[in-house]
């Protein structure tokens, strides 16, 4: 069994620790003091629980500057791009029945675009290219008429790589085409105007950004013809977009995740870069090894890489007691390869030799150090292990 | 913030005037000897009390039934109009306490009760002048 | 503004602090550790996490007496209530469109079986009797060969009352109807026996049982018939019944407040009767005073009393410093009276009057003694202040 | 717990002996002047060598490329075979290997490739002797 005491979490990807402070400020709502209570109630501690909640929702829009009644509090980035994608080709059936996605996107999206396809509505599928980019020209080929929604990822899960939805955005309003970014991997890491994007819907999730799991939200800007309908009925809660009691610890521990996010967002990210770049002139010299993405265009957070002739599962456990990713998280019990490195055009073997190292806060460079050893160990065990061809 | 249904409705409902209006309503009850205006309308009921010497009201009363702003109205009203002319009775508009007492607008409706009180009080006192 | 020190809370059923040992459980699955990893995730902190999950299923499995593989986790019982209506009546749509449900319900139930109405699916809204409880026969009389579903709650959130759900359970046994219960109300708080009732589906919620908020549970019985098409996609979590990344902190927290809920249920019981008691007995002579549901058939935490020829919001005001409800506190905001008390055959104003004490575990005989004397002098008060009839 | 999308999943995917085995993997390499059989299916490959005295296998090594599973295995069989008869080579079955390093079901073709391994170097090795 690994050892825990030495355990090296390269994960963050996946989800990250919750900061304490996000955890005191999370445990202040739960235990006496009427904090407690059902924000739908209208004595002085149901107010109390509402002043709490409006107090998160200015530090969440502040992170993503926007205003609070733009967002919409759900159960995390799944349900917000099941609301978003469902929601939006429901509410303008009516105009058309043509939506837009990508084959690399994350199985939120993807799922919710599979089921609509079941349904009746049509799908374009687009192909990024090797690195994982989507080329505009591509979008563009793609419109229609009857395009009603575009569905692009800011930053992939699995390469990290960052899609252009400054542009993308652009194209799909001149087609009067709502655009909806699922930016799960991106709140509170890349910076995010939402004054200036042209983003209809985007979807956030705090536990990749040292917030607790099971709170995310649902940006709908406050625009003509933005809007979706709801998935669920019951109560009033949320201008009925979303009813149920809103969990008042959860969402005050995503404002306050996104308020330390904010205030950090630029020495994050050159911590990370620090440590992707010192992780990736350890290894890339390995014979074979290539990276899946493309550094210059990626969240630092993130590196992906394949190698030649090397058995991904066996890889993963000579890195023990690293914890990372092959494929992603959400994907990786089954042992198929990450459908998103097949798209990319990887073989089946490189992608599923693919390991996903991903940094977050409290990683050092002595951690990515071990890293590189572990890497650069377990791939030359495999390959003395290994049969040699000619044999 | 949608996400909490609550624009505009996560604070107080009630102003800190209309809470010590509603907890101490020192006009509330009966005058003996005095002109009484009674209305019911919009679920509300409001009965005014009166007495009027030499043009001046000397002394209001009032009894409600109604929201705590309606009760709120009504002491501000009597707190604020002892002392004044009888003739300001038949002109009093409630406008200037909906907006002190922050009412919300879709009270106003229960709020217009009390001016309908006042004033059918003012035309009592003068009809009870003119004997 | 109400002096927070002096404060009395009676308003635990809309919500209930959350126990300080359900806190600590909570906070170990956030911070350092490991912890707080991805539950998707295939490495030891992954594994480690999931573990955490499987124990806190057992937990809850336990207080229903069921096994850990017919819980889903949602994020409440509204989620849990919509998964279970909207999800069986598309999973039985070819079987038959009818459904049957009451008046009395929860928003959470109701909305979704409006939205199935306009779907093109045909419900039965049952009326109750005066005390709110559904007479058997009323049942009988609604059921039809293509009913597919019936919803019906076991406590009252407003009145308290404890619905027979044995035998309406039985007569949609006998006619191959679902039937679906929201427990929201009753679960960690009376004793649920799944293995003996014959119920299908029953949405629960932590929050009510001093648990966190944002975190439920669908029972889908393992029986040939029973299942839920689900509303939303993506991953594969859950059996696809329910994806996103597992909130492992709020299961965990169910989890150890269905262990506490489950040492101490009868020992809650006999505290919430006896302040219940004291309650009515403190109030019961007050001119014009009247239960609404029936004493001898509820459940104790809750007591719901209307008075005649008071306007509810001036009362609810005189109540402060106490934080009690009108209406049911979803829908307290809005100043209609109680759709449920209307339900109940009460005249508008007597339903607008209408008080709900609900008692929890920290509530001592002296806030009900306070409780007693605040309504007894606000009513006394109101009373004063009103204009004789005859005036 | 399907709230866990993880029965059975929720343990350790490798027992204790398979993480041993793979981690020190003593038989791993090749032998010089030995038998040599290498068999390459189900995307595992597998080497072995074997070097047979007077009927007995007096050393064996392995070579493979596979999964955890496959390398733990190919490992246990070499340690325990040294020293065996090299006609038992012939009859080799994987299923008590598979039992006793709990392979999970969905793995057991990739075992298999073991199996064809050792048989194959079971003829070789036979073939050898009666030179
Ligand atoms: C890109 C992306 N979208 C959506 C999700 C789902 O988010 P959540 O776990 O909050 O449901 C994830 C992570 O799991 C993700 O990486
Ligand atoms: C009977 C009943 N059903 C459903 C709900 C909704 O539960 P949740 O707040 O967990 O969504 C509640 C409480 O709000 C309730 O009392």
């Amino acid at each position: 069994m690994t050892d825990r005491s030495q355990m090296i979490y390269l994960d963050y990807a996946a989800s990250t620790p919750v900061d304490p402070w996000v955890v005191e400020a999370m445990t202040a709502l739960m235990t006496a003091d009427g904090n407690y209570s059902n924000p739908s109630s209208t004595h002085a501690a149901g107010r109390r629980s509402v002043e709490y909640i409006a107090h998160a929702a200015g530090q969440l829009a502040s992170l993503l500057n926007t205003t609070e009644d733009t967002l919409v509090w759900t159960s995390g980035a799944t349900e917000s791009d099941n609301l978003a994608i469902l929601g939006a080709a429901y509410y303008r059936r009516e105009r058309g029945q043509h939506l837009i996605t990508m084959r690399t996107e994350h199985k939120a999206v993807t799922d919710p675009f599979s089921e609509l396809e079941k349904r009746g509505f049509e799908v374009t599928w687009l192909d990024s290219d090797a690195n994982g980019l989507l080329d505009i020209e591509t979008l563009r080929a793609a419109m229609r008429e009857d395009t009603q929604l575009v569905s692009i990822m800011h930053v992939n899960n699995e390469t990290g790589i960052i899609q252009d939805i400054q542009s993308i955005g652009a194209l799909c309003g001149e087609n009067d085409a709502l655009f909806h970014v699922d930016a799960a991997q991106s709140c509170g890491k890349l910076p995010i105007d939402l004054a200036a994007l042209p983003v209809d819907l985007m979807s956030v999730t705090a536990h990749k950004t040292y917030g607790p799991k099971g709170i995310g939200a649902l940006y709908i800007a406050d625009r003509k013809g933005v809007h979706v309908e709801p998935l669920l009925f019951g109560g009033g809660q949320q201008r009925k977009l979303r009813p149920g009691t809103l969990p008042a610890q959860q969402i005050v521990g995503f404002g306050a995740a996104a308020d330390i996010a904010q205030s950090r967002i630029n020495d994050d990210l050159g911590h990370l870069t620090a440590l992707r770049d010192r992780m990736w002139a350890g290894i890339r010299d390995v014979p074979g090894v290539t990276v899946n993405g493309d550094i210059a265009n990626s969240f630092p957070g993130i590196l992906n890489v394949s190698v030649e002739d090397i058995e991904g599962e066996s890889l993963l456990l000579a890195l023990e007691p690293l914890c990372v990713a092959t494929g992603s998280a959400c994907n990786s019990k089954s042992q198929e390869p990450s459908y998103v490195l097949r798209a990319l055009g990887r073989s089946d073997a490189l992608a599923q030799s693919a390991i996903r190292f991903s940094f977050g806060r409290p990683t050092t460079a002595a951690d990515v150090d071990v890293a590189i050893e572990l890497y650069r160990n377990g791939i030359d065990k495999l390959r003395c292990l290994a049969p040699t061809r000619a044999a | 913030m949608p996400g909490t249904d609550a624009r505009g409705m996560s604070s107080d409902p009630y102003s800190a005037e209309v809470r010590a209006l509603f907890a101490a309503p020192e006009h509330g009850g009966v005058l003996d000897n005095a002109s009484c205006a009674a209305v019911e309308d919009q679920g509300v009921r409001i009965s005014l009390f009166a007495r009027v010497e030499e043009g001046i009201v000397t002394g209001l009363r009032f009894q409600a039934w109604g929201c705590p702003h309606v009760i709120a109205a009504a002491e501000a009203f009597c707190a604020k109009s002892e002392g004044s002319a009888a003739s300001d009775l038949l002109e009093f508009s409630v406008s200037g306490l909906m907006q002190s007492l922050s009412v919300p607008a879709e009270k106003s409706g229960r709020i217009l009760v009390l001016e309908d009180a006042v004033r059918s009080l003012g035309s009592i006192v003068r009809g009870a002048s003119k004997h």
